[in-house]
């Protein structure tokens, strides 16, 4: 039942908005309103009593265990969340002076000094608010310092065809001829394809390292020279930061601009779909063009860095300055963990990753890249299943949810027929991952036993199998009343 | 090893069935030569009680203060019941809906903001949100270019909130797409219409039309709708939420209606929490639906004909078309429209109704009480929803210290973003504002303001 | 899963505690334990995810209506929650100096001049921690208040039969012997049957008007001058105030001790079993005798009374001033409501109850006092039914958790057989009683076609119907380790 | 009407289905004198948003301190997670779970509950709790004397909480139980088996053994509990429960182990909140669970055997029993008990032992400290858990009105329970203290002494 079938008109909760009808007014009659606004009334009762119970009816990481490969769903710690949400901080206006948020400021601060070196780089912005955006932002640097050096004839970004969908289209959108190049049976970039795709007309490469494939790419060093030597400068997409923590700096890698996805390595809570932050670091010869605001420290106060500070930046990139709540949960999350803890983090993702590989493999499931070891992450393919049997990964995905798991991630990358792609994280018991191990036998018995039974999950959930094509054929984005 | 479960045993149990010695051998193909990952200027881990201590000691150091700055941010009341449900874990910890049928909370939640917002703006269709209010207008800017197909230019008013100006230029500039700005009437504080004329002499994609714009200021909305449409030009219309529930809404501006309305989200339930998270948000025109970026969710039914909802017109998105998608964005900003849903669900249109009003009466009182103060007049003559630019007798840096000093933030100076508005105060109220802190603001900047008489 | 099973040997919280071993230590050997405490071993993320897994198990105010007669379901104000749970008011040590606690002292007295207003009575203390303890400590005061008089022979305390069971267990435990009365045909105390049972030796009446069977007692002035006259004090069971609140009030009937059950009337939540909150009001000649502390304001400034202040007190019934954190949330509920407000809950408990009523009986379903207007509850027997189908009031409760609705009390009162005590509250909307009369309507007509089914109810729920009898027969209280 | 749904249209539909004119009309049972209900002192409504701020001025107002005060309620961190998932509705807004079936989150954490409990305490069941540890005590001596049944005698320490002791007499005065006061030994501040005897002469239903005493001394609890035993008396054991990380629990005290064991509950994960709602707990032996009060959770099984919860041994409880009835306690403190559960989850054993021990810790290395300002020096000589009493050289209201002037709480007077301990002050340390707390407190105290030299 949606909000608006709670509805009755003339209900309204008297408690939520001012007693008496405001007395003043002067707004000409044209710019009034005159049609009326489709907000349910209802109680605050009903009101609160219809969101807790829709919030029942999802997975989540505070429910269910969540391998969703990729997206780094691990623990999201409530103490984050408490501290961030102290009245002061809720209360202090974006714009009120900075001498009455020397304490926020400070936690600001501190924390691009902590991201300057987990990432190995010269300089750090907390501006972005999602990985997208920090993707936009870092070509836009690689874009800015071409042009300052007077070197247009780049107009290539390079990118695997493992890439995250993102990558591609950020490179177009900041005005970029997209290449992609191939990956090896190994699961490495092709380093022939590098080759040929380089030259003066390279503007950039960008990469995750460990790759979407789950691996790590052994020739990082070749190929940053490579790119390099052709005056091209490395992206690094923080995707998979996770795996590597406190192992390889991306900057000792030889990237020159990073982005950092918070709400997976450093687990801001991914709320149902954002908001995410993404910081940006960069190597030296970038600083000039990183976006402001940061925040600066100066004789024990810290300030904002306008477009005087940084005359070459790139510019602002949202309204204030980023996600700050969000930032403020990673940084009480990085402060929670230390240095120590950060190291422990991908070495516990990276165990858990090739444990559940191998009993998954032992389990009778194909493995993408078997000689491979996995990162945080690997993948399984269902080729030979799906040409047998016809059951996809797809279908074994929906009959995952009916055993009280969230499914792993579909279809993604798209060059493995499928597959699922598959992350743990550090913060799954070895329990949950044998659970996990006898859930998915279960389901390689099921498809060998009632494959039909299989194709039609879920069966235990609130729905069945939703109609995505009927979605997008007959659009119906908002409710009409009756 | 916080929020790490593994024991010693699980360790070894784990390592056996790998075939592996150590962890570290799981690392193995890294070259050794980059392993240097020592991390050295992190400080070492704190107890969740050390990092309580140290936040609530940094919160108390911020302190609270009676605030009167709006521009952009606006302090409204959020029911409790608002972020008490919004960071319940199912909300707070799941991922993007996926898989639908294990998403149903957010994926029904997320219709019915959709339902909302396309109401609240007069629009068809919305999204389900973007980062904030000034790359929406980016992405509305970069809608209208694809739609348009034959122009690049995008015409700005500079009564456009101005970070949100340059957040637009420094998106589309890449992408060889023009800003020019429009002129204001400096004594309006409003954009005249008849001066519009040159600028439409060559083609563009939109206009932007900024409701109420930064200096509080209502345009005439329905005569640059019209100049824009009658051009074959878009109409992308900026908005503070809140204010719809009482202004014409950009859908049913002119003739026509708007055919893009973005805007801030952040007062409908968001704390202001230094900047953010807020969320923007974005309606449109139907025949525009499929060139809007972001997240959409659409009503369908499952096997049974039951109905439930799901991600929709994913084809536009990045993760299918890849370098062809309408924007690279993927994330929208779902916990914050998880509270802005609830927060319209718990006002209600006559509980919003009546927020936007009082917010707008508090100001006229406001503005009233500061005019009876020697020096201090209204910049502009427009007329104001709940913000207004004032002119003070004396140096403007120097009386907001005063202020502050007595508790008090008095509002935005204008000469950081406008050098001709010298000694110019930008001041909103919202309903949050009693008659009390109206008269206190009212009688410590009178005092202030003497030794300027 | 226990929690326990989850537990894992050497598994811990880092954050949660010391990070290294406390150094000093001064305890003799033969004192220092020895034996583990079994607590479990898990996770943060681990027991994060069990609670929330739990707590979903649960029908509640926010997930479901909860028409539980006699217990006043109705809506929490979030609000009220939040503003309690402020950290000031958290920290604050129940032993620190009056002056650290202004803030909180002036909320308290506040409440208790607010409840004196609505109870109309001239005194009230707020520490009782609960009815039953509101209620004990009404008949303490009621016994120090003969004993003070040198009034011995009072030894007996009269009951109605329709009475709350705490109601003779309170006179128990005060030393009394408890004399039952009947009620009549029309739901009213027999007055003949009181009549016969006042004497010299009666202590006092304990009564709740409008009465557990959920009709208001017409009788309740000659009541009070029998009593009276006999030398008895009349005690007020505030359990169903919530139908006469601002209507009618407890010291204006007669009565001379009352407590008000904070988390029915004044919507403090019931947590799933307490805490409650039930302070004591009483009429003047009992003033001596109030529990302390309780909070006076002097020269504006507030401060605790004490055995100093009330020298014949009975005395301290909490280790500190009782339920705090209820008191605070019951003081911003009535802030919220106001006197308009409160006069609201009476009239819409009572509109909600007369009309779920009517359509219950209209639907067929048998009203165990037709004749009378419901006060905020009502009675639905199915004394009929079971004769003719075996269908049990208990039959036709477990099938309405089944279609979504917490039960009705069943079984009580004990003197109306097969009985469904039914309260909805006025924060219900009519939608929600149409849905729930729908929902019986659907449970009538099962009963005649599916008797078997209805009687094996529930169905839908996690669990079968459990066996409450094997519970007491071979009691397992507490988990092993295997 | 806060809070109330009803549109006017609904009233009219629900008054013809009734048949009532009015809604006063339904109120035509109650006679018309009665109706006197003019609230005239209750204030008129506030919006949220008014008592919002109200009670953010009041907070303010009551602000933090640096607090040293123990005494029966003490400061320890509570992780964020707890109370999170406590305030969740199903948990908050639920009742007493009379319907299992829909109410398996509350049972299976209480059985989870009293599982820790009998545990923690060396028992060998517990109940879901009591109102709190005074009144617990209360019935855990009404229950020795039921089953004692020929004794009405309870013999009680002086070392024992002077409130408990009130609260136990105010309860059980009117049942004709005696309760006697047995003296202990100044200078150790434990009461001293070697002269109970002569209170032993006479027949007594039980012994109440406070562990760590009133003072945080610890008592000879094992001679204690034999010296009971040999007696044919039960034993009661007072605890803390933190302090059982730590200590010998009360089951296992002497050679039979104390009978019965409560306490207050509030360390575990409840905050200190002026005062309450704390719970009380009761665990008890085996061959006493039919004479305990309070709720008790069984398992059992469903229809398809499987496992599941339910309120068992109700045939003790008063809306069975009635007058017959163990106690009057209906409810207990379901959410105390559920945030405590989630407390003990989230320690563990370790974590749990590593607070209590980091508690005592502390109060050595404060005890230490402020022992070198001269004139202050320890007020007993028994071993101390994390409490104990200081003789001051001085005044002690005007030290404690100097301490607070400088943010600090030092403690509690002791003179008010106790006339003979003048100037003696009762400082309590948990884990919250670091060692700069520490050290501050000892400079400051230090130099308000200097007055007193």
């Amino acid at each position: 039942m949606l909000i608006f079938e709670h509805s009755r008109p003339g209900r309204r909760n008297y408690s939520q908005s001012p007693t008496t009808p405001a007395e003043k007014q002067a707004i000409p009659q044209n710019l009034l309103r005159k049609s009326p606004v489709l907000l349910p009334e209802v109680s605050e009762m009903d009101a609160v009593r219809h969101y807790t119970r829709l919030s029942q009816k999802n997975f989540s990481i505070d429910t269910e265990f969540y391998p969703l490969g990729s997206c780094t769903m691990k623990y999201n710690p409530r103490a984050c969340n408490a501290l961030a949400m102290l009245p002061q901080f809720l209360a202090r206006h974006p714009l009120a002076p900075e001498d009455t948020g020397q304490g926020f400021l400070a936690c600001m601060y501190e924390l691009q000094e902590i991201l300057k070196d987990v990432t190995g780089m010269a300089g750090v912005s907390l501006t972005p608010m999602a990985g997208a955006q920090g993707e936009l932002i870092g070509v836009m640097m690689i874009r800015a310092y071409h042009e300052a050096r007077g070197d247009k004839k780049r107009t290539e970004i390079i990118v695997p065809d493992a890439a995250h969908g993102t990558n591609p289209a950020t490179a177009v959108m900041c005005g970029y001829k997209v290449v992609e190049i191939t990956t090896d049976k190994e699961g490495n970039v092709d380093m022939d394809a590098l080759k040929a795709a380089v030259g003066p007309q390279t503007a950039g490469l960008m990469l995750t390292n460990p790759s979407t494939l789950g691996v790590f790419e052994k020739n990082i060093s070749e190929m940053s020279r490579i790119v390099h030597e052709a005056g091209g400068l490395l992206y690094y997409d923080g995707a998979n930061l996770n795996a590597v923590l406190g192992k390889v700096k991306p900057g000792d890698m030889g990237f020159d601009v990073i982005h950092i996805n918070l709400h997976k390595t450093f687990s801001t809570p991914h709320g149902g779909g954002g908001p995410g932050a993404a910081p940006v670091g960069v190597a030296e010869r970038l600083l000039p063009y990183l976006p402001i605001p940061m925040v600066a420290h100066e004789k024990g106060v810290y300030r904002w860095l306008t477009e005087e500070d940084v005359p070459q930046t790139i510019g602002r990139l949202s309204a204030h300055m980023g996600n700050a709540g969000v930032l403020l949960r990673a940084y009480i999350y990085v402060r929670l963990l230390g240095a120590e803890g950060m190291n422990r983090i991908s070495q516990y993702a990276t165990l858990n990753a090739n444990y559940l590989m191998a009993e998954l493999r032992k389990a009778g499931f194909e493995i993408a890249y078997p000689t491979r070891r996995a990162s945080h992450e690997f993948i399984v393919t269902l080729k030979e299943i799906k040409e047998r049997t016809g059951v996809t990964a797809m279908n074994l995905a929906k009959r995952l949810l009916d055993k009280g798991y969230h499914a792993p991630t579909t279809y993604f990358p798209i060059l493995i027929p499928e597959c699922l792609l598959i992350e743990p994280a550090e913060t799954e018991s070895k329990q949950t991952l044998d659970a996990f191990v006898t859930a998915m036998k279960e389901i390689l018995q099921e498809i060998e036993d009632q494959p039909d039974m299989v194709k039609s999950a879920p069966h235990n959930m609130p729905l069945r199998k939703l109609d995505d094509v009927r979605a997008a054929r007959e659009l119906d984005l908002a409710w009409k009343p009756q | 090893m916080p929020f790490i479960p593994h024991t010693e045993e699980d360790v070894e149990e784990m390592l056996a069935s790998i075939g592996a010695a150590s962890i570290e051998e799981l690392f193995d193909e890294i070259p050794p030569d980059l392993k240097t990952g020592n991390l050295s200027r992190v400080p070492p881990g704190m107890t969740e009680m050390e990092i309580t201590r140290l936040m609530h000691e940094r919160a108390q150091a911020d302190g609270f203060y009676l605030n009167f700055i709006g521009a952009g941010a606006y302090e409204h009341h959020i029911p409790a019941a608002v972020w008490q449900i919004t960071t319940r874990g199912e909300f707070y910890s799941s991922y993007t809906p996926y898989q639908a049928e294990a998403s149903q909370g957010t994926l029904q939640l997320l219709y019915e903001y959709q339902t909302m917002m396309a109401s609240l703006t007069g629009m068809d269709v919305s999204n389900a949100s973007l980062y904030d209010g000034a790359t929406a207008l980016a992405e509305a800017a970069l809608m209208a270019v694809r739609q348009h197909k034959t122009s690049r230019r995008i015409l700005v008013p500079g009564t456009a909130h101005p970070t949100y100006r340059k957040v637009l230029r420094a998106i589309v500039r890449n992408q060889d797409i023009e800003v020019v700005e429009i002129p204001f009437d400096p004594e309006s504080g409003q954009v005249i219409p008849e001066q519009l004329d040159p600028f439409g002499q060559e083609e563009f994609a939109a206009l932007v039309v900024p409701q109420p714009n930064f200096f509080g200021v209502l345009e005439q909305v329905d005569t640059l709708t019209d100049w824009a449409h009658k051009k074959n030009s878009l109409v992308i219309a900026v908005v503070n939420p809140m204010s719809l529930a009482m202004l014409t809404p950009p859908g049913e501006w002119g003739t026509k209606g708007a055919d893009i309305a973005v805007g801030e989200g952040q007062p409908l339930g968001i704390p202001l929490s230094s900047g953010g998270p807020y969320f923007g948000f974005m309606a449109c025109k139907q025949e525009l639906v499929r060139q809007m970026p972001g997240r959409i969710i659409g009503k369908t039914v499952d096997l049974d004909n039951k109905p439930g909802f799901v991600l929709t017109l994913q084809a536009r998105e990045q993760h299918i078309r890849r370098s062809k998608a309408t924007s690279n964005i993927c994330t929208n900003q779902g916990l914050m429209v998880t509270a802005a849903t609830i927060y319209m669900s718990l006002l209600g249109p006559e509980g919003l109704r009546r927020v936007a009003a009082q917010s707008h009466a508090n100001l006229l009182q406001l503005v009233e009480k500061l005019e009876t103060i020697p020096g201090v007049k209204r910049a502009h003559s427009g007329f104001c929803f709940h913000e207004a630019a004032l002119k003070l007798p004396g140096p403007i840096d120097e009386i907001l210290q005063a202020l502050k000093a007595q508790g008090i933030l008095g509002g935005l100076s204008l000469q950081d973003y406008y050098p001709a508005l010298s000694n110019t105060l930008l001041v909103c109220t919202t309903e949050t504002k009693t008659p009390v802190d109206l008269d206190k603001f009212g009688e410590v900047l009178g005092k202030i303001l003497k030794k300027y008489k």
